[in-house]
């Protein structure tokens, strides 16, 4: 159970081979990566602000109860804050399993929390201004299956 | 019975108000009294105070509601909903 | 949409890169890799047959399928042959998609039916000889789900 | 009338049968006659094909079940249940 929070990019490729790295009994490892998405042609950065005392243990929270609700062998949270550009790295999560249902699942639900219940905050600088992000409804929804 | 806080303000919240963070001399017993303490105070807390379902809050960091009481409490922080990921 | 049946390894990281570089339009990136497991302590190896002929198509037929349910912006599957040792990587998928849901769905679907669909017979070699792997009950029911 | 196929054998029941893959005439209309007329030729074959219940055919590279006609056909598979991933 590892969580990193930093400004600085992460080595997405490097992450996943050292969750497995000497170990015998994962055969799954499910990665999912946010990157700064542009809808409109308009974006010319994201900005990232968290909550610094607050957002390391709010991930190692989420990390836990994927831990005691899912059969994991590894679990990895990297977030990353400040000033990003269209097509960056936002953050990354990777969990490692015996098996592929495990995995898949435990990442969702790390993804679906950590959306609503890690003390980020997006805004975005616009051509046009800025703009603070609203949480969308379809991430407190997301939250309901679990 | 006053208390000393640090009340600290992310995004929007942080932006209106003017302070990512500053110490406050309160009597209240609850996050809902320091908010109208606060809201009281100036326009701009009013205004960032103004629709309470945008705010959440964070008491010693841990997320609770507005009724949750201040006793012992060192740290809170005001945010909007999280948009993280 | 890419697919690549090989007998060599991969670099997953690499991978994941050349998906997403230059597009701005690609918000969530889901990984799967399957790892050579050894439960027992017993395994030697791991070694993968498959019908030439048949799996290019039958797994470019799998990201067709994929594509046309889900709002896809790229899709990769990697899949190796031959001896395998303990920790290896078997294969990979990769979606990526202008959000998470459907990168996870595309991967999950993906997975379950490569399992089960796609011309691959796994051989362990063990201490005390050797095995064909069974199609695991698990696998057929996963299926169903989709 | 008889056709000339390529008659493919994977994991196990290539092990059982001995050959990856042999030339078959054959005048069977239908993959399960194909499998009739194999498993009467020898031992190995009879063995190979004792239990259709864990075996896949596909015809020209395409799954289809033993009632599909051969007629036109070139390569046939035969194969236990898939295992990839």
């Amino acid at each position: 159970m590892t969580v990193r929070v930093q400004s600085e990019d992460f080595d997405m490729g490097a992450e996943l081979k050292l969750l497995s790295q000497g170990r015998d009994d994962i055969g799954a490892v499910v990665s999912f990566s946010g990157l700064v998405r542009d809808d409109t042609g308009d974006l010319l950065a994201l900005e990232l602000e968290h909550y610094p005392g607050m957002t390391q243990a709010a991930l190692a929270d989420l990390e836990t109860k994927a831990f005691a609700r899912w059969d994991l062998s590894a679990c990895l949270i990297i977030h990353r804050y400040g000033k990003l550009e269209t097509g960056a790295q936002i953050m990354m999560v990777a969990t490692a399993s015996a098996h592929r249902r495990d995995a898949f699942e435990a990442a969702q639900y790390l993804m679906d929390f950590l959306k609503t219940d890690a003390p980020f905050w997006k805004k975005e600088h616009l051509k046009s201004g800025t703009r603070w992000v609203a949480q969308a409804t379809s991430d407190t929804d997301a939250k309901k299956r679990w | 019975m006053s208390v000393s806080l640090n009340v600290m303000y992310f995004a929007w919240l942080r932006e209106r108000i003017g302070v990512s963070s500053e110490a406050v001399e309160t009597t209240a017993a609850t996050v809902s009294e320091l908010i109208d303490e606060l809201a009281a105070r100036e326009e701009r807390y009013a205004v960032a105070f103004q629709d309470l379902s945008v705010i959440k809050v964070a008491v010693d960091q841990v997320m609770v509601d507005f009724s949750t009481p201040l006793k012992g409490a060192n740290e809170v922080a005001f945010f909007p909903p999280m948009t993280g990921g």
